[in-house]
């Protein structure tokens, strides 16, 4: 049989960014089982289409999925939209295979699935390192206040990190479309924090840690961030900048296990640019899927695949530090990989 | 810290003006919003940054990119606009905000499609990354460079459309346009050096922000727009000193916002400022009652 | 010098010329009269080249116009005064006049900045004014003043007696014979029939876009019946 | 049956955006250059979100409480607005946008701050939201033919010779904004109870873009400006699917295209043409006007 | 009787007193003339009557209502009504709905009633169509009726101006230059017009430069220059008065 799956990113737009790598990773995955024979004589079908970072056309696209027949609907990149359609692929009854870090995408119903651990576990896994490792005394918090995932982050990481003792001396508010931050650097500079905790995404944070470098911030300022940081772009836009700079991930760049090197090759030869998070995660979630189809045999429906994914023990995958993953009813968890910018690339910092 | 957050609002200001007063310069004499400035000012920072990358040195990038943002603003003006001149001012007004998004919206797919969705940023040490310390304040050679260009653009303007016979059609294509035809003024050629003006300044300011900023994305122009529409505003319609004067009170105000306001406070605090200054002044801080726009309202 | 042949144009459908020849000879003081509606501005909009016309010949000098852009058409020579006037109003009057002086396209002026306020001297006292704040007369002078600043070859008028007293249309109407006197060539358009008449050599009468008269104004002038048929709006109760 | 309810969330879309349209085009017919639209559906929009998820208000009465808030703001903002004109009342009222973009943003406590409100339960459905459309485009068909068509008409066209035949500026501006606010309003909640989520940026910088976008390509006098322009935008995307990441670029160059043609708008320029043929017609008839020579 | 009286009127624009200490009185039933050379601020008059521009100084009253500080809409629902010197039509609107706007003050269906569409406002809108293409016929105008008012050429749109103005059926009807851009034999149509205007008991100030025209049809005269008055009178006696003259007439036209 063949499999009709439909993805539904933001390949164009404001949000594209997160999108684009994303059905990169999907499509790899995709063809790598077929051409692999994974499914025996099954086959997967994977209909990529682009909701124009609007909620409306997502909902558009989850309605023609479902009457097209689609086994899964794998999507979106954010929040802001995931959300949205959440309830309506549960009225409609199709799998919703969403990659936002927030557990709220489960409480439409019993179709939408996680593929990434929640925020809490990877944002716990990235503050336990601060606490246990990297022992700050006065932590500055900065976040994107205009996306969910970003204030939920940092509300976790303060949280937990405070019961450990660690001091907070602040909270500033940026948005995602900010790229000056003078104001902000001289401010920094002048509280003298010892730690930074920045929850926005990769480029826009390795400027904000430029500027406040060249207001005179302290180079010795320990930097922390979410999976935000995890790609290239870090690296491309903060230069040395970054260096040190430690980042909570669901994929370790290069890979922890066979799979994820296979990955990571595979990747910069079919689109000639490195394997990010985004990418992995939409690689790990197509791999998810083939994997409960393959439980659930060639006649498998939508419940089916669902049942089959609904909890798994120890699976392997590319994602977190180890390279297995468990799923209990619906909600992922693998150790988050913490890695650190070490000569202009990610290493592990574990 | 309070004086050196004022340079920074300063600088901040002027970063505004940069962007603004190519924008301002066709509002002012055509009454079109051109919304695809900041597509231009796109276009010439990743034009900049593919000649910087493939080995020219930033200075003839960034005249490159200058007179690339003139090109494709003046192409915006014969694609975009010209036939739309034959129509009345009201129609052409808000036919044109559909235009020139329109133009926005194509030119900053195709930055997208280049860079892939990222953003991309000038080599390190394109620039010369000096800093100077003036009387304990922090400056670098970068943001001496905006002053200087802000400076510059602004007395450039002030000559050209006050000193020159050309700035003289310009003005006089701007109150009527029959009427400048009458007198041998022909206003194809005046609208499209407007343009081109106002492309290569976005341009130089493309270049400028993005060596400031190190990024360059294909919606980088976007939050400048915003801001743009509320200098020209604010700072009375028409009115290119106003502009500047406004962009930097903007740039300080917002500044002093985010150091001193708790996070989220500052927009609430500033867009409710604008919103007093306006009905305390209603044509803008330096504006003069006879420069009233007619967006939307015949002449 | 000026020599329109069937000229026919319109507004979209609207045919407001059917095919009109007027010629205005080197110096020449020549006068267009008709009612209103009759399509006098038309003419000499479809001359300008602010109106586009659908056939006919315009030439200046011997050199084909019709069809050229209004701005090419205005430096080579041939100036209007517009209906309505069509001062600058944001400009102020000394910019107006400069902008005037834009057309010469190397002709040699009779007139510079100097001889127009000696012309009209009220604009001196208003040199620095935004010309959209003067009275309605005062625009008129305005207007006149930055045609003649382009060193106009055929100077096409437009009732510029509009809106102005007595006294200074008088002024205006003397200006013009001496302008005349020197040697322009002027075009006149004006509802003040008489004095039309009075200061011109010949005169054109059209009616629904035609010229349905033509000859010595002192003739014309002489024929009530004539003016009283032609002139007249149709009776409100038709 | 399933091909068509496919395409009802396309349906609820276009409903939803010809209400916005609408409340932006009362504005524009009147003189009145505001963008105040999308701050009024924000407020409309957290309003019914507000009493349904936390005060668990029935939907209608939620929805009645955004009109009436809306309708107040638009009253409101007409006081102090009253005396600017064109592109400062423009940037007035982008102003008031971006603050209330700013303050849901900020309240956390009340509007959820950036993390918005999730969740809210599905009241609308595609029969009510086209229900409000008509009622709201029957009133625009009303108002057009009124008195206060005629005077919206003067005031946009000619204000000074408007008020000096006695119509009231503050007065029909003061009922322009408030009509605005109330469609706006109405809109604005029944998006909420229909969309699930809310976020202080769905009524941002791009939502006043593209509202005044709808009208523009639909046309800024006719009540069928807004259907038509809607209908263009929100298909638009929906039929050039197949291009593609090439998407994008093909709808900017068809939005030049159709303001470089027809830059009354779709609908105003066909019934534009209309009217004149209608007027030729009437001329050939009346035979034209020739002066008998006696 | 509702006259219109203007007391001590000024108007300065910065440095430039362009109006100064003006009085004059217009009464119902009867045309006055105010002449006076290009710039004395004849126009600034009638924009201080109606509220287009804010006195410096003085008072402007209709019969027993003091309008002097009054909003331009609320004078003109006092009945004052009035043309523009530089044209000012709704270009785009058919001459019909500019004369139909003209009715506006006399408007009775309410907001709701218009905004629902109801009877009441509809019948309205009918009549006052019916009314318009009346007064459009009584200025000759109505087979350009359907026709954008900007498309009409000069001297047909200062009609429209005028029939706009009588639409409003004002009590004080103020002309700026009504019969400029017209022969005499127009003008002499327009002059019977007004002279009926007249006759309905309509007061009419008029401003004009055709001197012959505003003998024929003037009572009164009063002659401005440099915003002060400097004569009035009846028409024969001022245009022989030698400030007139001087000022205005210049020698040729000092026959009276
Ligand atoms: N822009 C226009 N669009 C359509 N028709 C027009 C336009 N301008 C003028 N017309 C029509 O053309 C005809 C001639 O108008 P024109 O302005 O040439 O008359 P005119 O002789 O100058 O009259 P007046 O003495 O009133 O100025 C009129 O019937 C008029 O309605
Ligand atoms: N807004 C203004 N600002 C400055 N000066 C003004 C303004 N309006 C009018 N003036 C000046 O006031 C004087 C009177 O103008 P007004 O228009 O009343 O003259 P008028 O008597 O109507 O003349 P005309 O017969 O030429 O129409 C003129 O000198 C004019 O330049
Ligand atoms: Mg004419
Ligand atoms: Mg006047």
């Amino acid at each position: 049989a063949e499999f009709l799956i439909t993805s539904i990113t933001e390949l164009t737009g404001s949000l594209a960014s997160q999108g684009v790598p994303l059905s990169r990773g999907m499509k790899l995955a995709a063809d790598e089982i077929n051409a692999s024979g994974y499914l025996g004589e099954d086959k997967i079908k994977l209909v990529q289409l682009d909701n124009g970072s609007d909620r409306g056309q997502a909902a558009l696209l989850v309605n023609q999925a479902n009457a097209s027949g689609s086994i899964a609907i794998i999507g979106t990149a954010t929040g802001y939209v995931s959300h949205s359609i959440a309830p309506l692929a549960n009225e409609l009854k199709v799998p919703l295979m969403g990659m936002v870090y927030s557990v709220d995408l489960l409480k439409p119903g019993p179709y939408s699935v996680k593929i990434t651990s929640s925020d809490d576990s990877h944002t716990i896994s990235l503050a336990r390192y601060v606490t246990d490792v990297a022992k700050p005394k006065r932590c500055l918090i900065i976040y994107a206040n205009d996306n969910p995932g970003f204030i939920a982050q940092y509300k976790t990481f303060r949280e937990y990190a405070e019961k450990q003792g660690i001091e907070f001396i602040g909270e500033e508010a940026v948005s995602l479309q900010d790229t000056d931050f003078s104001a902000l650097a001289t401010k920094i500079t002048a509280l003298a924090p010892d730690c930074l905790h920045i929850s926005m995404t990769a480029p826009g944070g390795a400027n904000l840690i430029t500027q406040a470098l060249q207001a005179g911030m302290d180079p010795a300022t320990q930097i922390f961030a979410g999976a935000g940081f995890a790609n290239q772009q870090l690296m491309k836009v903060g230069g040395a900048a970054v260096e040190n700079v430690v980042v909570s991930a669901d994929f370790v760049p290069g890979g922890v296990n066979e799979e994820g090197k296979k990955f990571s090759t595979d990747y910069e030869a079919a689109f000639e640019s490195p394997a990010e998070n985004w990418s992995a995660v939409g690689y790990a979630q197509m791999k998810l899927i083939a994997y409960g189809l393959k439980q659930a045999g060639s006649s498998a429906t939508r419940e089916m695949l669902l049942d089959a994914i609904r909890n798994v023990k120890d699976v392997p995958t590319i994602l977190g530090a180890k390279g297995v993953m468990s799923i209990t009813d619906r909600l992922p968890e693998y150790d988050a990989a913490i890695i650190k910018v070490k000569d202009g690339n990610f290493v592990n910092a574990q | 810290m309070i004086a050196q957050q004022i340079l920074n609002g300063v600088i901040t200001g002027s970063i505004y003006a940069l962007f603004a007063l190519g924008f301002t310069l066709v509002f002012s004499v055509h009454r079109v919003l051109n919304l695809a400035h900041g597509g231009v000012f796109m276009v010439s920072a990743l034009f900049a940054y593919y000649l910087v990358t493939s080995g020219v040195s930033i200075w003839v990038a960034a005249v490159a990119a200058a007179l690339a943002g003139g090109v494709v603003s003046g192409l915006i003006e014969i694609v975009a606009l010209r036939r739309l001149r034959r129509f009345p001012p009201h129609v052409m007004e808000f036919a044109a905000l559909i235009t020139t998004l329109g133009a926005d919206i194509v030119i900053i797919n195709i930055g997208h499609k280049l860079t892939d969705a990222q953003t991309v940023r000038f080599p390190f040490g394109t620039f010369p990354n000096v800093f100077f310390n003036l009387l304990g304040l922090r400056i670098s050679f970068l943001q001496i460079a905006v002053l200087l260009t802000v400076g510059a653009m602004l007395l450039f303007l002030m000559y050209y459309l006050y000193r020159t016979p050309v700035g003289l059609k310009l003005r006089a294509v701007a109150s009527s346009e029959k009427a400048a035809r009458l007198m041998g003024v022909n206003p194809d050629a005046v609208y499209l050096q407007t343009f081109f003006i106002s492309g290569v300044m976005a341009g130089i300011a493309g270049v400028l922000i993005a060596l400031s900023f190190n990024s360059i994305s294909a919606h980088m122009g976007e939050p400048y727009m915003l801001k743009a529409f509320v200098i020209i505003v604010l700072g009375g319609l028409g009115s290119i000193p106003g502009c500047v004067m406004a962009a930097i009170f903007f740039g300080v105000a917002q500044t002093l916002c985010v150091v001193y306001l708790p996070p989220g406070a500052p927009d609430i605090i500033l867009y409710s400022l604008l919103f007093l200054v306006l009905l305390v002044k209603p044509s803008g801080l330096m504006g003069s009652a006879a420069a009233i726009s007619i967006v939307g309202r015949r002449a | 010098m000026l020599k329109v042949e069937n000229l026919v144009a319109g507004y979209s459908g609207i045919r407001a010329l059917r095919g009109v020849s007027i010629d205005v000879a080197g110096g020449e003081f020549v006068a267009v009269i008709g009612a209103n509606g009759a399509g006098k501005s038309t003419l000499l909009n479809a001359i300008s080249g602010i109106i586009r016309p659908t056939s006919g010949t315009v030439a200046l000098d011997g050199h084909q116009l019709e069809g050229k852009p209004a701005h090419v058409i205005a430096r080579s020579g041939l100036l209007q005064v517009p209906e309505g006037r069509q001062i600058l109003p944001d400009l102020t009057v000394h910019e107006n006049l400069r902008l005037g002086a834009l057309a010469r396209h190397g002709r040699t002026p009779d007139f510079d900045i100097e001889g127009i306020l000696k012309l009209f001297p009220r604009l001196e006292e208003r040199l620095k004014q935004p010309a959209g704040t003067m009275s309605g007369g005062e625009q008129q002078m305005l207007a006149i003043g930055r045609a003649l600043m382009g060193a106009p070859k055929v100077l096409l008028l437009d009732e510029p007696s509009l809106g102005l007293s007595p006294l200074m249309a008088d002024h205006v109407f003397s200006a013009l014979v001496q302008l005349h006197s020197r040697g322009l060539s002027i075009l006149l358009i004006e509802q003040n029939v008489h004095r039309a008449l009075e200061v011109t050599q010949r005169g054109y009468v059209i009616d629904q876009g035609q010229v349905v008269h033509q000859g010595a104004s002192a003739d014309l002038a002489t024929d009530d019946s004539l003016i009283q048929h032609y002139l007249g709006q149709e009776p409100a109760t038709a | 049956m399933n091909y068509f309810s496919q395409y009802l969330p396309l349906a609820d879309i276009f409903l939803l955006a010809l209400g916005f349209a609408f409340s932006q085009q009362v504005v524009l017919r009147a003189g009145v250059f505001s963008v105040a639209t999308a701050g009024f559906a924000s407020l409309g929009a957290y309003c019914s979100a507000i009493l349904v998820t936390t005060y668990g208000w029935p939907a209608p009465a939620a929805i009645a409480a955004s009109l009436l808030f809306g309708t107040a703001a638009g009253w409101c903002l007409s006081l102090p607005l009253a005396r600017l004109r064109g592109i400062y009342q423009a940037i007035a009222t982008l102003a008031f946008v971006q603050v209330v973009i700013a303050v849901m943003l900020f309240a956390t406590s009340i509007t959820g701050g950036g993390l918005g409100i999730n969740s809210i339960p599905k009241s609308v459905g595609t029969g009510t939201l086209l229900a409000a459309a008509i009622i709201t485009g029957y009133v625009m068909f009303a108002m057009q033919r009124s008195g206060i068509g005629r005077a919206f008409d003067a005031i946009q066209q000619e204000e000074t010779v408007a008020a000096v035949l006695g119509v009231s500026i503050r007065r029909y501006h003061a009922l322009a904004f408030t009509i605005s606010g109330a469609i706006a309003g109405l809109f604005g909640g029944l998006q909420s109870l229909n969309t699930y989520t809310l976020t202080p940026s769905s009524f941002s910088f791009t939502f006043v873009i593209m509202v005044l976008g709808y009208i523009v390509v639909g046309g800024r006098r006719s009540a069928w400006g807004p259907v038509v322009g809607v209908a263009f935008l929100t298909l638009l995307p929906e039929l050039s699917r197949g291009l593609a990441e090439y998407r994008p670029i093909v709808t900017g160059i068809v939005m030049i295209a159709v303001m470089i043609f027809l830059p009354l708008g779709l609908a105003d320029t066909f019934i534009l043409s209309l009217k004149r043929r209608k007027r030729q017609g009437n001329l050939v008839e009346g035979g034209t006007h020739v002066r008998s020579a006696s | 009787m509702s006259a219109l009286r203007l007391e001590g009127v000024s108007k300065s624009f910065g440095g430039l007193r362009a109006v100064s200490d003006i009085t004059l009185s217009t009464p119902v039933g009867k045309i006055t003339g105010l002449i006076g050379p290009n710039g004395a601020g004849k126009t600034t008059v009638i924009n201080l009557i109606t509220g287009t521009l804010s006195l410096t100084d003085g008072r402007v009253c209709l019969g027993d209502s003091d309008l002097t500080t009054a909003e331009p809409d609320a004078i003109a629902r006092h009945g004052i009504s009035r043309t523009f010197q530089n044209i000012r039509l709704l270009a785009e609107a058919t001459v019909l709905d500019n004369v139909m706007i003209g009715f506006h003050r006399h408007e009775k269906a309410s907001f709701v009633s218009g905004l629902l569409g109801l009877g009441a406002a509809r019948r309205e809108t009918a009549d006052i169509r019916a009314k318009s293409a009346e007064l459009l016929q009584r200025f000759g105008l109505l087979r350009y009726a359907d026709m954008p008012a900007g498309n009409l050429s000069y001297g047909h749109q200062r009609r429209v101006e005028m029939a706009r103005a009588v639409a409003t059926d004002p009590k004080i009807l103020l002309l700026d230059e009504p019969v400029a851009g017209m022969n005499d034999v127009e003008a002499g149509e327009l002059g019977d017009l007004y002279q009926e205007l007249a006759a309905s008991g309509i007061g009419l100030l008029m401003i004009e430069h055709n001197v012959r025209f505003v003998t024929r049809m003037c009572e009164h005269v009063y002659v401005m220059a440099s915003g002060r008055m400097i004569s009035e009178g009846r028409p024969g006696a001022v245009m022989q008065d030698p400030k007139v003259v001087a000022a205005y007439l210049g020698d040729k036209h000092a026959q009276g």
